[in-house]
């Protein structure tokens, strides 16, 4: 009896202390939440987590389409006890996962606040932890089959324990070693919201890689288009501000610079980028430079990316893959055939080396190339063609750079170890949400 | 803690290491054997260089040319594993034999 | 009392040691094996320091770290089901070995009983270490120098055993052999 | 504890580190909890369950590498010795450990031209 | 006799240290990294914040995976935690404020450094999950990289002492420190010391494209074992890197146990600093580096401070 209270009263004491921690908070940013969802980073009273197991709270924020509520389910299960689940719909429809689990908000300052409160009744027992939403099942029954009962045949056979072992296969070093499937996304926080990679790894050499349809691809969209893309797709169809579409040109290379960041663990770096991007203004020009030095000491421009993924020209040449194109040196850019550009002297910026490194310093580049334009466009406004330079590159009705880029994936990281593979990949900054806007947005011409 | 007791234990790993060293059928199995044989030895080493030797230094040489030797028989014994599975694919001793028959 | 928690501490190593000798081969995940090898060496270790070898002990934790490191790395590469998922059993002329294993324990264990060994303990247990490195450097000069040439040996007959040198080109083209066409120029 | 010394106050320090830390865990499951259900153990993927069971026979791509460790490793034994007796013995102990470390660098460097420091 | 405290002061005052080092360990990174991500400082959060997310991840349940290798995964962290307080049980406060001070302390300290690479791998192989394996083998090939060069640039600092005792090695620095006897010793114990305890730019097990790595399935107690072990182990070896090179209680004015805190925590700050200002480096990059550069190196260092004793 004793023990049990003294369990007890040190159970609330830790609770008390524990009330203030900042939440560990696992987010998933669907469409129209991934500038939200950085944004938090910035906020003390959260800590965004790399994996559900570090995590106490699972913000689900923005719209998900249908194709997601599985794995998100799974997601969930993964979070140790006692766990919560928060939807921040920022403006999406109704959400198609179990609701019991979603209490809803909606402000921006009311997320940090709904979390901590969250936490705090958790902590203090008056939230009852989630329950599982998947049912116990195994994925396969191996219960009592084999000799020890353990789900196997012979010494490699079966399924033990639920699932089988991985198999032979041939490999560049001629040691036929096992080759291991795996599926990884569409949460890998590394990867962009809604890519997931069918990959077979040899060791830590993925030997062969196919991307997985997206579920955003070719679905409507389920909430609305992200701030930051939302102005790309607007100049598809109407003439917009050169100014506007500028600094949200150079805002969007650096938010993607406070993810590529947190890949080459420099996330307090990253949150310093991230708020140079939310106060961005045109007279920032010098920030950014100094930001390529500091960036350059600091090795992320070196070390870290010099010579990994390289694309040459000739595999993307005539893609419009934007900044991937013009990192390894073809002057490719929609922008040169805009008379509202041709007046301001504009030139694309081009690199010669195509690899990692040259992608991050084309995307500097054009962020401080893009605050040149912005301050002098004046009022000048945009011829619209019916395709724009997205940030990514040629965005049309037909898709973006990122849908057409895709097919090259495979042959760009096959052959890397994981982490030159991840810094590849993030070097990309791939995007699967601009393209869903983009074909609504000629859609709603068309209609019109 | 005696000089018996010692050589006892020192015995016991030695008897241990033949064992596995003649018992297993996978190459890297069968290195381990080898290499607690050798580590019996080094003990039994120890203990007579501590116990009935007087501390002759050559006794401790004794023992750091045992350890030499196990790393050279390591890195050239999985140098071999690995040829080995690379031109025969063949981990266990059998599959070499009906390779070579 | 001090001699009692010696004795202790050496039966705790000596018992340790022997056991986890005898799981290395009665283990179905090679991971565990090589750790319990490596146990079993921590366990000879802490007798050697008991015994007033200090250094030698030490070192051989130190060395066998790496070592057993290796060996875990390596087990798991050539062995079918490395993790013991299902049981492993791969013995051979388990009889014989069972029989020779228990006659040398025997042999060798009944040694210092049938055999006088002189009783002359270290004098100066703490100056071994000193001691070895005279010793390394005058009287067992050759066969230090000796040891460097195996050493080199060793390394360059693993590096020429061992290794495949690029015959598809260098770890950061490709992992795929090359198809007996050239390839195209983008593929999905 | 006189006769085990400085190493004896060293491993029971490492001990009770050991146990502490082993208690703490153990006391943490101390109150019981429903058995977790198979979703809540899946390894983690980004949200996808894994086909296989990630213990594999992981082709090391340093394995070359390793084993110049296994054998250059050894150098350290002897030149902890070496160190404690170099100032006494004085210039045949300088010569003596280049000449050895000399012929072991050698290793190192065909290995480097073997490329044996690359991924395989 | 070598000089050494009683088992029961020894084990309490080692704990006493790990923990209080853990806990600066955790206040000054993240103050690096609000003086990084320039935030506003407050002081109250920062001091408090160790202690809550501390509590947090007691209150955690553990989570396991499908078909873990449990007894691994219980031990691992253990022993990383073990092998720390070993390694911070050599290093001497005064010269006569020592836990314990074997005649080969400096081999134990080293066999404490390279048993840490079997806590890691054990750590990472346990989970029987994907990333945690693939942080476990990273590891294993940066160990096996960082380790000649990390003895080789301790063992400089025994040349002078005569013997392989912390005690002695610092008693030996009372007129030159070793950091200016071996100029080369401290930055390559420093590159090695970030790669010891993986942190910032050598934190490759446990690094943000594995999501976590060998941590990644970890949670609750596991988890606060895992990163207090391994901040530990950074303390130890900033405390060993301020013995053995920087004179560890030599120095005017204040007492030898305040010299060696005021070094400790100097080295701390470099190698914490590290981890904000330094991108990630590439696996093979380093195993590269390591064996072409840092171990010539190393050696040459052994070499050229021994010929200066002569």
């Amino acid at each position: 009896m004793a023990r049990a209270g003294l369990q007890l009263g040190l159970k609330q004491a830790l609770g008390r202390v524990a009330a203030g921690a900042p939440v560990p908070v696992f987010a998933v940013a669907g469409q129209g939440a991934r500038e939200h969802v950085q944004d938090l980073r910035l906020d003390g009273r959260l800590r965004l987590v790399d994996s559900p197991g570090a995590a106490m709270v699972l913000l689900i924020a923005g719209g998900l389409p249908d194709g997601l509520a599985e794995p998100l389910a799974h997601l969930h299960d993964s979070l140790p006890h006692p766990r919560a689940t928060l939807w921040w719909p920022l403006g999406a429809g109704p959400a198609t996962w179990p609701q019991q689990f979603v209490p809803t908000i909606e402000t921006r300052d009311g997320v940090s606040e709904t979390l901590q409160a969250i936490q705090r009744e958790l902590l203090r027992g008056q939230r009852p932890g989630e329950p599982p939403i998947l049912p116990d099942e195994d994925p396969v029954p191996w219960k009592g089959v084999g000799p020890y009962g353990q789900g196997g045949t012979g010494m490699t056979g079966g399924t033990p324990y639920g699932r089988p072992m991985a198999e032979l296969g041939a490999d560049r070093d001629g040691l036929r070693l096992d080759v291991l499937p795996l599926r990884i996304g569409p949460f890998f926080p590394r990867f962009p919201p809604g890519l997931t990679l069918d990959l077979k790894l040899a060791g830590d050499v993925i030997v062969d890689v196919a991307p997985v349809e997206s579920p955003f691809a070719g679905a409507p969209p389920v909430g609305v288009c992200r701030a930051g893309a939302r102005i790309f797709v607007d100049a598809l169809s109407q003439p917009v501000p050169v100014a506007g579409l500028e600094l949200a040109r150079a805002r969007e290379h650096l938010r993607w610079l406070a993810d590529a960041l947190v890949a080459v663990e420099l996330g307090s770096l990253g949150s310093r980028v991230l708020r140079l991007a939310a106060e961005l203004r045109t007279s920032d020009g010098d920030s950014i430079r100094t930001l390529g030095r500091a960036l350059r000491r600091t090795q992320a421009i070196g070390w870290a990316t010099n010579g990994v993924g390289r694309i040459p020209a000739a595999a993307v040449e005539g893609l419009g893959a934007g900044p991937i194109a013009r990192a390894a040196g073809l002057p490719e850019d929609e922008r040169t055939h805009d008379p509202a550009y041709s007046g301001l002297g504009f030139e694309p910026i081009v690199q010669r080396d195509g690899d990692a490194a040259a992608r991050w310093r084309q995307r500097l580049g054009e962020a401080a190339q893009s605050l040149e334009l912005a301050a002098r466009a004046g009022d000048r406004r945009t011829v619209p063609t019916g395709s724009v330079e997205s940030p990514r590159g040629r965005l049309d009705g037909e898709g973006n750079a990122t849908a057409r880029f895709l097919h090259l994936l495979p042959g760009v990281l096959q052959g890397l170890e994981w982490g030159d593979a991840v810094t590849t990949l993030v070097s990309l900054d791939l995007d699967f949400e601009e393209a869903v806007f983009a074909e609504t947005a000629r859609a709603g011409a068309v209609a019109s | 803690m005696t000089l018996e007791a010692v050589l006892v234990v020192a015995a016991a790993l030695f008897g241990i290491g033949l064992y596995g060293a003649l018992s297993q059928q996978s190459f890297v199995m069968l290195m381990m054997g080898l290499e607690l044989m050798i580590n019996g030895g080094i003990l039994a080493l120890a203990a007579l260089w501590s116990r009935s030797a007087g501390g002759n230094p050559q006794g401790q040489m004794l023992g750091v040319v045992f350890m030499t030797v196990m790393a050279a028989e390591m890195s050239l014994g999985f140098a071999l594993i690995t040829s080995v599975y690379r031109v025969r694919r063949a981990d266990i001793t059998e599959k070499l034999r009906r390779l070579k028959g | 009392m001090n001699g009692l928690i010696t004795d202790g501490v050496f039966w705790l190593f000596a018992v340790g040691s022997v056991v986890t000798a005898f799981r290395v081969f009665r283990t179905d995940s090679m991971m565990r094996a090589a750790f319990f090898l490596l146990a079993s060496f921590a366990g000879v270790g802490g007798i050697l320091a008991l015994l007033g070898a200090e250094f030698l002990g030490m070192v051989l934790i130190l060395m066998m770290a790496g070592e057993m490191l290796v060996m875990a790395i390596v087990m798991v590469m050539f062995m079918m089901n490395p993790a013991g998922l299902n049981p492993m059993w791969m013995v051979h002329q388990h009889r014989v070995a069972v029989v020779a294993g228990a006659g040398s324990f025997l042999a060798l264990a009944s040694l210092p009983f049938v055999v006088d060994l002189p009783d002359r303990p270290a004098p100066r247990p703490e100056e071994a270490t000193a001691e070895l490195g005279t010793e390394l450097l005058g009287g067992s000069m050759l066969v230090f120098q000796t040891a460097g040439v195996t050493l080199l040996s060793a390394m360059i007959g693993a590096v020429v055993i061992a290794h495949r040198n690029g015959r598809f080109g260098e770890a950061e083209q490709g992992s795929l052999e090359p198809a007996l066409e050239p390839p195209g120029e983008e593929k999905g | 504890m006189i006769l085990l010394g400085p190493l004896g106050v060293a491993l029971a320090v490492f001990v009770a580190a050991i146990g502490a830390a082993l208690f703490v865990r153990l006391s943490g499951d101390l109150p019981r909890r429903p058995v977790p259900t198979t979703p809540e153990r899946t390894p983690f993927a980004g949200g996808e369950t894994p086909a296989v069971h990630a213990w594999n026979r992981y082709h090391a791509r340093y394995y070359v590498m390793a084993l110049v460790f296994l054998a250059f490793d050894m150098e350290m034994v002897f030149m902890y010795p070496w160190a404690v007796v170099f100032v006494r013995e004085g210039g045949i102990a300088f010569v003596e450990m280049g000449m050895f470390i000399t012929v072991l660098l050698l290793g190192v460097l065909y290995a480097w031209r073997e490329r044996a420091f690359n991924w395989a | 006799m070598r000089d050494y405290a009683s088992p029961g002061v020894a084990i309490v005052a080692v704990g006493a240290i790990l923990v209080a080092g853990v806990y600066v360990l955790a206040v000054l990174d993240r103050l690096l990294g609000m003086i990084v991500a320039g935030t506003s400082i407050r002081l109250g959060a920062l001091l408090a914040e160790p202690v809550q997310s501390g509590a947090l991840l007691v209150l955690q349940e553990r989570r396991t995976t499908e078909r873990p290798d449990a007894a691994g995964w219980a031990l691992a962290p253990a022993l990383f935690g073990g092998l720390a307080a070993v390694a911070l049980a050599m290093v001497p406060l005064d010269r006569d404020i020592v836990a314990a001070d074997p005649a080969t302390g400096f081999v134990v300290f080293s066999a404490a450094i390279a048993m840490v690479m079997i806590a890691i791998y054990l750590h990472g192989w346990s989970p029987n999950s994907a990333f945690a394996l693939h942080g476990a083998y990273r590891y294993g090939a940066q160990a096996l990289s960082f380790q000649i060069p990390f003895l080789l640039a301790m063992l400089a600092t025994a040349l002078p002492a005569e013997s392989l005792s912390i005690v002695d090695i610092v008693d030996a620095q009372k007129s030159v420190w070793n950091v200016v006897r071996e100029p080369a010793g401290l930055p390559l114990y420093l590159v090695v010391g970030v790669a010891v305890s993986f942190w910032g730019p050598l934190n490759l097990p446990d690094a943000a494209d594995l999501a976590g790595g060998t941590v990644v399935e970890d949670s609750g107690l596991d988890r606060l074992l895992w990163k207090g072990a391994r901040a530990a182990m950074l303390v130890a070896v900033a405390a060993m890197g301020a013995a053995v090179f920087l004179g560890g209680w030599w120095g005017p004015w204040l007492p030898g146990p305040a010299w060696v805190v005021l070094k400790t925590v100097a080295l701390l700050v470099v190698l914490l600093a590290s981890g904000h200002l330094l991108a990630r480096v590439r696996i093979e990059q380093f195993v590269f580096v390591s064996w072409v550069l840092l171990i010539p190196l190393a050696l040459l260092n052994v070499f050229v401070s021994g010929a200066l004793l002569l």
